[in-house]
This record gives C-alpha cells, structure tokens and sequence, in this order.
C-alpha cells in the first residue's frame, strides 16, 4: 500500500496497525523497514522547518510501479510505503518503508531498493527553512540533491 | 483517455496543460498554464514557448502525462507537460 | 542495547518506547529495522512449536561484540537488539534489530550486518515441534543450518 | 580472571566446567560436567575426556571462556568449555 499524507504519522503505530490486518499471519518470517526522519541539520546548517512538495497524481503512480517492480523481482508478502508532504519540523518522520518476506534476504533487498528508487525518483522536492528570522523572511532554500544511499 | 465530446468542448482541448514544481514553478512564477498546441511536437517545444529563454539545462527534469519524458518526447493535445529539478523526497 | 527475552515482545511497541528515551532527537535521519518472526512452515512441514536454546552469558557478549563492531564499522547513534528465548509459537517475533543513524546508507548496511552476523555466530539454537502428536512424543527436530542472507 | 583464594576452595577450581547444548546436550545426555584437569592441555584433550568415542566433526563447534575456540586452543584448571552444534537463531 501506497499513502502519501499531509498528516503527521508515528511509523511504528502505522506499521503495527498496517501489520494486524494482513493476511500473511504464519508466512512472513522477515519484516525489513526504513524510516526517514527530519533532522535539525542539513550541510552544516541549522534547519527549522520543511516544506515539502510533491506531484499529485505522478508521485502515488511511481511509488506504485516501484513498489510493483520490487515484488515482481523479490518474492514478497506486503509492501507499505507513506510519505508526509506539506509543512515538517525536526524530528518528524518523512517516509517509511516497510517490507515483509518469507525469507530475510528478499526483504532486506527490496526495501532498500525502494528507498533508494524513491529517493532518486519519486517526485517530491524539499524546500527548507534554515532559521526563523529567514523563514519570516521568506529565504528558504530547496534541497538541490539527494546523496546517493550505497 | 478517449472520451466522446459535443463539438462545442473539443476547443478546451486542443491545448497541452503544462505544470512546475518546486524551484522551476517559483523561477515562472506560475504552477500551471494551458498552452496552445498548434506548432508543438515534443517536450523541448513545450520549453520553447514557456520559457522566455530560459536555457534548459540537466537539472531540468519532465515528464509526460505523469511518466518521466526526454525532450524528444512527442506531445499532443490533452497532454500533460511538467518541468521540475532534481526529486529530493525521502 | 541487548536484551535476551523468554517474554513474548511486541516489536514496534519496543522501538517506539526505546526511540522515545534515547539522546539524539534531531540527529538521526535513517532507522533501519529487521524483525525475524516464526513462521508456521520450514522446509516444507508445518510446524507447531519452537524451543530457543541459547548459551547464557556467551549469547549476550556475542551480541553485545557484533553491536560494537557494527558501531565501530559505521557511523551509528544508536541501536536496539531483542532475541527471544524459551518456547515461541507462530507469528511470535523472534528477533528485532534496530539501528538509527544520520544517514541511510550506514543504518540499511549496518542493520544487515548485525543481523548476518547474530544468525552466523550468535549462540542460539531452534528446536521444531512439527505436530502436536509428535511435540507430545517429544519427537522435535533440531534446525540443523541457518541458509544464508546475502 | 585470578581472585585470591583459600587454600581449602583451591581444591574445586583443578577442574574444567563443560558445557553442552542443544543436540549434542541430548547427545550426551547432560548439561554441564566438571571435569578433572589432570592431563588437559587443549579443547580436543576436553573433547576426548568427554566424547566417549564420539567423532568430532565439522558440525561440532566449541567455546573456552564464552569465545569460540578451536579444538587447539589451550585449555586450564577454571576455564570454561562449551561443545555444541552450528548455531540457528535469528
């Protein structure tokens, strides 16, 4: 399942609650996750807030076909992806990916293949807010790239 | 994507819906614009007539009808156009 | 942190509660996250019942040496490592490994590792019930090999 | 490791404590053994103390001290000795 919201989310909460209405019980050994969590420094900078903007439409049909190509190459049970959108502040949890697998290898695999997919390719863009005076000031700045994760 | 339409609507359509995001919609001041499509083959002559000069560089990303495109991309009536930079989700 | 439990956890409680009380709120981006759970089927029997064996005292330093390792390898914030002992029945987690860091790389590869390294080395043994009938014979099977997750 | 001790308690510490688990546990039919260090210098010395003719194979690993060992690692009066099979948790 795909979501993206402009709701804050508790990862843990959601992957339990997502966990219990599964229909796997008994033949998921392996449960691999991810969570990305907003920091309070970014290249050396302190940072107050986020904005972050996505392609309605465009972002939900490529986090689906990745999540897709990921259970056609591994051999997966489920898939949960939600990504926050709108407006963060440190310490809140932007994205998470969970994976559940028969075996640990193939759930291990896949969740950092749709990491690093989403990372590279899902459409969102990170605007951030480096104090309060600047934000005030309407002098944010867009995070220009994503650091490759292998 | 077909559907039958009055006469009277085919008009609305013989334009490209063009969109921006992030960086891109903030350097045209604009997040959408409809765009006349007489003269418009591909995604770099969509960035011809909407960029008032602006050179297109790598760090210009498009897609069409919400799939990632090259310049080279045909285009045509109804479609949906976006330009954007770099994805920095996650 | 180590922990070797013969009480049944609930894995996304355990995070969730060993997130709230750690230090570096603000400072971790990445959490990465491994949870073996029982399944109800190996090597194509059905199976009813485990027994965890471990080696008091050797399991924890074990454990407690892979974690170090892992935080001297990479550059991690912190990390959480839960293994159950005693009797376990289907869909009872059996392991959880957690692993916060600033950026993604270090939590996915890190997390791997401990895990490969506590199903390779760590001083554990599964013993299978595969029937009622049989667990009341007391004709249990020894798991004779964890296959390999890379 | 090395405490003081009395002379009466040194006595109890001229042995090796073996232990077994899982399978080769139920192999052996015991748990833990104290076992005299009267000619013992390696861990396959323990091993052929206690194996009763038992080949040992690959699939026989051991620990001195709670580390794992080989069956030439030197083995004293006090230390600890674990025979068991390739581990399975996780």
């Amino acid at each position: 399942m795909v979501t993206i919201t402009e709701t804050p989310f508790d990862p843990w909460q959601t992957i339990s609650q997502y966990q219990e209405q599964m229909q796997c019980d008994g033949e998921f050994g392996a449960c691999a996750t991810f969570v990305g969590t907003m920091r309070d420094m970014n290249e050396g900078d302190e940072v107050n807030g986020m904005l972050l903007e996505h392609y309605p439409g465009m972002t939900e049909k490529h986090l689906e076909s990745i999540v897709a190509n990921a259970e056609e190459k591994w051999g997966l049970l489920d898939t949960l992806v939600v990504h926050r959108v709108g407006e963060l502040f440190p310490n809140d949890p932007i994205v998470l990916v969970a994976v559940w697998s028969a075996h640990r290898k193939d759930s291990f695999e896949a969740c950092r293949f749709i990491m690093e997919d989403l990372k590279s390719k899902a459409p969102f863009w990170k605007k951030e807010s480096l104090s309060e005076a600047e934000q005030q000031a309407g002098k944010n700045r867009w995070v220009e790239n994503n650091t490759s994760g292998y | 994507m077909q559907t039958i339409m009055t006469q009277s609507k085919v008009e609305t359509v013989m334009t490209i819906k063009v969109l921006y995001f992030a960086s891109l919609r903030e350097l045209f001041g604009r997040e959408e614009q409809a765009l006349d499509c007489a003269d418009i083959e591909t995604v770099a002559d969509v960035w011809k007539e909407v960029s008032a000069g602006y050179e297109v560089s790598q760090s210009v990303l498009n897609s069409v009808n919400q799939e990632y495109a090259e310049l080279d991309t045909p285009v045509k009536a109804g479609d949906e156009v976006a330009f954007f930079p770099p994805v920095t989700g996650g």
